[in-house]
């Protein structure tokens, strides 16, 4: 507390410019070099493989201190529209009950310490934790996700339009991969043989291969893309090079 | 306490309040969506807590003595600062940290993420004693063209004129045709398995509510 | 009432409403779920290596099948256990259920023991039993290889294992014949091949969501695995091949009524399209 | 096959050697040298979409995805904050939604310092950048409800998406809203073109803030990006006619290239 006291009534601009740029490049250094530095051994290691463990914890650490930031941005914009009683402050009423609620179940759920499998009848504070939990948060989730099944209709009706030939290669493929997976394109090529030259045109062998053979390759070719990127972004931001709004650091 | 009976309701509930929303926006969807984000806030504080501080700092500062912890709120604390316009400059230096960490963490990765693919694009162009001509041309050849032709659409700093540039405007052409290719057969494959999350979904509300009260339907499909 | 011209509906078949697709789609399912119409189920080679490795298990060898799922994914997983041991019932093969993974599977998979062995007059302890939940599972797969009896100790009902009938004869894991895996769990499978399957060559196949399943084709190619259930489909080309259509047929018939339903959809959009398209191109001449 | 624990002295030479030239080429950049770059087609609806919600006179939605503070991350808001100038020079409001709390310090002050360096401090809102779930599905749900309630024009979603999204673009989608998204992990891609009126694909994501900007660092490494690239060809190349000649690899042993690649220490 002191020492951040001391640096903030020390450093100029220059100097906080200059510490935040070494702080970025030592905790890089850390990682990187545990990496590429020689190592020995079977598990192999280096001088620095017992400090990953601690230090990755260390970070995770100070990483969940961060909740509260989200959790006061919530607060923060629900509770002016409950305040103010804007149009449809009740959800946002909703939304701290629900919140506190979990919050207060969850924790004490967690501190009944229940043996496995749970007794036969379960004290009252595990049970309002299970109609939370499994009656409204998990059906909640599997609900949103399960829309996409709609979504994904109505998307690839509209977007699977021979409009260009760009289109029109994207629905071939989902045609044949959507085809082999199910058993009425199965029934369809039926009749080829299994086995045999020709049995490459069964609809099951087709989309195996367009997954394979065609799929395979191309997100590939994007993988290798996207590692460079990504090399060298993580450069340009380990040695400070960067540039532009968030990194011209006018402190 | 019983709780099974009011898990049942309320997930149907909350289950046809979710998909009323693709009729349209409406009252009950918009409170159920608020109920939904104040669920995963307040579960969110409970297991950093419960799974997360409790285990890694609390305990060891406590129990095990371990008294450097103390600081670990201190530094997190400083991420706070983002909202004072004098102390700034220290929520940047804590934030100089994880993207420092964030760099390092990829410097790790590269090789375990991306060398098994790189040595797994090596594909013999020529027939073996184990593999024929029409398997090599029908997989390794296409293969290795796709490869290349989608790696050339990802060039930015080489203009497409000239002789060599046109050869590339040509592959890279092909490369994002074969990208198109790879894009549908990947929406069709994902298409079972998002109808299998609705499928999953009607069985809960067929079997296990509908089914309760109208044993019928729960001796259908079974 | 005048007549539209035929042009208007395929315009009309290029802009379907949302809504209606949405409805036809969750009609499909709905429908396909209580009245399924049941298309022949072709069985894969992976489907049919499980099925041929369950019959090919010598007389006097025992079945392990661990069930290591639990409600998160019963709905692929729950079918394909209930095919599986559809199948073991059937050709006669003794087998043990155990658990490596969570308590709530050794439960589920019990449920679904019970139910079929009912239909087969299966006595328990005679054909079937159920070593439960045994927890540590690195450990308890090291220790089997040796002892079983004295690793599982007691069994799903709190009886000493040794106690039984059919475990009479069974001392390690020699007197094993075939171990299925049915999971959605990753690692179980690394785990089962690296401490059983490759240093004792007990025939291993497993049975997998779809989600992870593409995951393990390689073990198939190395012949690490006899064979695997892929998800739903899985179990619905078990069931036929033990010829009993149930929930996994009833999954996959909705799965193939709403993939046609998809194309059918694309296709029309399509021809809308097209169709306008040349009626456009013909009035600019 | 082999482990990977370790970096062995061929990887270290190889990722040292790549990242030098990246490196050379940034600063070559920085000292003034002219670099080219192509045209990226689907950043060219960056500025269509901001303008046609300057038309409408309604906000503008911005998701950077579900990353914590990540290489992915950063480069979104980087672009967020070439938006957001765009933006605020049209007076044009733009609600940001963040679904990971490690975010939300970075984008509000990424998007105040934005707003500041184009002399518009007082139209920053911070109730604008909103933290609105750390659950996929719940962000998705409370994304969508915003889109809805606010009656936005024009979406962008930049950065690292799950199955959520097309929950988002489906709905935004429906609501009219113009809608231009970048990703790059290709899981989401197809859905994004199916959806959406402008997609950046793959590796675009990261040359997009360079094509965006100009700025000498950016355009610098994206020429140094391009030679690594080549390099990564030339090794496959190498590897292919390796295994042409030698017959594949299917062992440690077999092929030094392949050993080179797989067995770390």
């Amino acid at each position: 507390m002191l020492l951040l006291y001391a640096l903030h009534r020390l450093l100029g601009p220059r100097g906080r410019r200059w510490l935040i740029a070494l702080v970025t490049f030592v905790a890089g250094l850390f990682y990187g070099l545990e990496y590429f530095y020689p190592a020995k051994g079977n598990p192999s290691a280096n001088f620095l493989t017992k400090w990953i463990e601690p230090v990755s914890i260390m970070f995770s650490v100070i990483g969940f201190f961060t909740v509260g930031l989200g959790v006061y941005s919530l607060c923060h914009v629900h509770g002016r529209n409950v305040a103010r009683r804007r149009p449809g402050w009740h959800n946002s009423l909703a939304f701290f009950l629900s919140m506190i609620a979990m919050l207060v179940f969850a924790v004490w759920e967690h501190y009944l310490h229940l043996p496995e499998p749970p007794p036969a009848v379960l004290p009252w504070p595990k049970g309002v934790y299970e109609v939370l939990f499994n009656g409204l948060f998990a059906p909640l989730q599997a609900a949103t996700f399960s829309l996409l099944a709609f979504y994904i209709a109505s998307a690839a009706y509209r977007a699977f339009r021979i409009r260009s030939a760009e289109a029109a290669l994207m629905m071939g493929a989902a045609f044949i991969v959507m085809l082999g997976q199910v058993p009425v394109g199965m029934w369809l090529t039926s009749a080829i043989p299994a086995s045999g030259p020709t049995a490459f045109f069964r609809l099951e062998k087709l989309g195996e291969w367009v997954m394979n053979w065609l799929n395979t390759p191309a997100q590939r070719g994007i993988t290798f893309g996207i590692a460079v990127g990504a090399m060298a972004m993580s450069l340009r931001v380990w040695l400070s090079l960067e540039r532009g709004t968030f990194f011209s650091e006018q402190a | 306490m019983n709780p099974e009976i009011y898990v049942l309701w309320a997930a149907v509930i909350a289950t046809l309040a979710v998909y009323s929303i693709l009729y349209r926006e409406n009252p009950v969807s918009r409170l159920f969506e608020h109920v939904f984000v104040g669920l995963s806030a307040g579960y969110m504080l409970a297991i950093t807590w419960t799974q997360n501080l409790e285990g890694r700092w609390w305990n060891p500062m406590v129990h095990q003595r371990l008294w450097y912890w103390i600081f670990a709120p201190v530094v997190g604390a400083l991420f706070y600062l983002i909202y004072s316009r004098r102390l700034v400059w220290l929520a940047r230096l804590v934030m100089g940290l994880f993207f420092g960490t964030a760099a390092g963490t990829f410097f790790r990765e590269f090789f375990p993420l991306y060398s098994p693919q790189l040595y797994r694009s090596f594909k013999p162009l020529v027939a073996s004693r184990s593999v024929g001509w029409g398997e090599v041309i029908l997989h390794n050849w296409i293969f290795v063209v796709i490869l290349f032709t989608v790696m050339s659409y990802f060039f930015f700093s080489i203009p497409h004129e000239g002789r060599a540039g046109r050869v590339l405007a040509r592959t890279s052409l092909l490369g994002r045709w074969f990208l198109m290719i790879a894009f549908g057969a990947m929406f069709g494959n994902t298409v079972m398995a998002r109808l299998s999350l609705f499928i999953g979904r009607v069985q809960y509300l067929l079997y296990d509510w509908i089914g309760r009260y109208v044993p019928w339907v729960l001796h259908r499909g079974m | 009432m005048e007549q539209r011209p035929p042009s208007d509906l395929w315009q009309r078949l290029q802009q379907v409403p949302r809504h209606y697709i949405y409805l036809l789609l969750s009609g499909v399912i709905v429908w396909q779920l209580l009245a399924p119409i049941r298309l022949p189920i072709l069985p894969s080679p992976p489907t049919r290596g499980v099925y041929d490795a369950i019959r090919a298990v010598p007389a006097g060898k025992l079945i392990v099948i661990s069930t290591d799922w639990d409600a998160s994914t019963q709905a692929e997983t729950g079918p394909q256990t209930r095919a599986v041991l559809e199948a073991c019932f059937q050709a006669g093969k003794p087998f043990a259920l155990m658990n490596l993974a969570s308590p709530m599977g050794a439960k589920l998979g019990n449920d679904i023991a019970v139910e079929v062995g009912k239909e087969y007059h299966a006595e328990y302890g005679m054909v079937w039993c159920n070593w439960g939940y045994k927890a540590g599972f690195t450990n308890v797969l090291l220790a089997m290889a040796r002892n079983i009896p004295k690793t599982m100790g007691q069994d799903f009902y709190g009886k000493p294992v040794a106690a039984l009938h059919m475990m009479q004869k069974v001392r390690t894991i020699r007197d094993v014949g075939l171990v299925i895996e049915i999971t959605g769990l990753a690692n179980m499978t690394e785990a089962w091949v690296g401490l059983i399957q490759g240093p004792y060559r007990i025939p291993f196949a497993a049975a997998y969501t779809a989600v992870m399943a593409p995951g393990y084709y390689q073990f198939l190619d190395s012949g690490q695995l006899e064979g695997m259930l892929v998800g739903a489909k899985g179990a619905a080309e078990m069931e036929s091949l033990v010829n009993r259509p149930g929930a996994g047929t009833a999954i996959m018939s909705a799965q193939s009524w709403a993939h046609v339903l998809i194309i059918a959809l694309i296709i029309f959009g399509n021809l809308g399209f097209v169709l306008t398209r040349a009626r456009e191109k013909g009035r600019e001449r | 096959m082999g482990t990977l624990l370790h970096a062995n002295w061929f990887m270290t030479a190889l990722f040292g050697g790549m990242s030098a030239v990246i490196v050379a080429s940034v600063l070559l950049a920085q000292r003034g040298r002219a670099m080219f770059i192509r045209r990226i087609p689907g950043l060219s609806g960056i500025e269509e979409a901001v303008g046609r919600a300057t038309e409408m006179g309604k906000p503008i939605f911005f998701s950077p995805g579900l990353d914590g503070i990540s290489i992915v991350t950063l480069q979104a808001l980087a672009i967020l904050s070439h938006i957001v100038r765009l933006a605020a020079e049209r007076m044009t409001r733009i609600i940001v939604g963040i679904c990971d709390p490690t975010v939300l310090p970075v984008a509000e002050e990424s998007v105040r310092e934005t707003y500041d360096s184009v002399g518009r401090a007082e139209a920053y809102r911070p109730e604008d950048v909103r933290f609105i779930s750390d659950q996929q599905f719940a962000y998705a749900l409370g994304s969508v409800g915003l889109m809805t309630r606010e009656q936005t024009a024009t979406s962008f979603y930049f950065g690292l998406f799950f199955a959520e999204a097309l929950i988002l673009t489906e709905n935004g989608r429906a609501l009219g809203a113009l809608q231009v998204a970048g990703c790059p992990e290709p899981t989401q891609i197809p859905f994004f073109i199916a959806t959406c009126d402008y997609v950046v694909i793959g590796d675009e994501y990261y040359a997009a803030s360079a094509y965006l900007t100009r700025e000498p660092t950016l355009t610098g490494s994206l020429v140094g990006q391009d030679i690594v690239k080549a390099v990564l060809l030339a090794l496959m190349l190498a590897g292919i006619v390796l295994v042409s000649v030698l017959g594949p690899a299917a062992h440690l042993g077999q092929n030094f290239l392949v050993d080179l690649l797989a067995q770390g220490r």
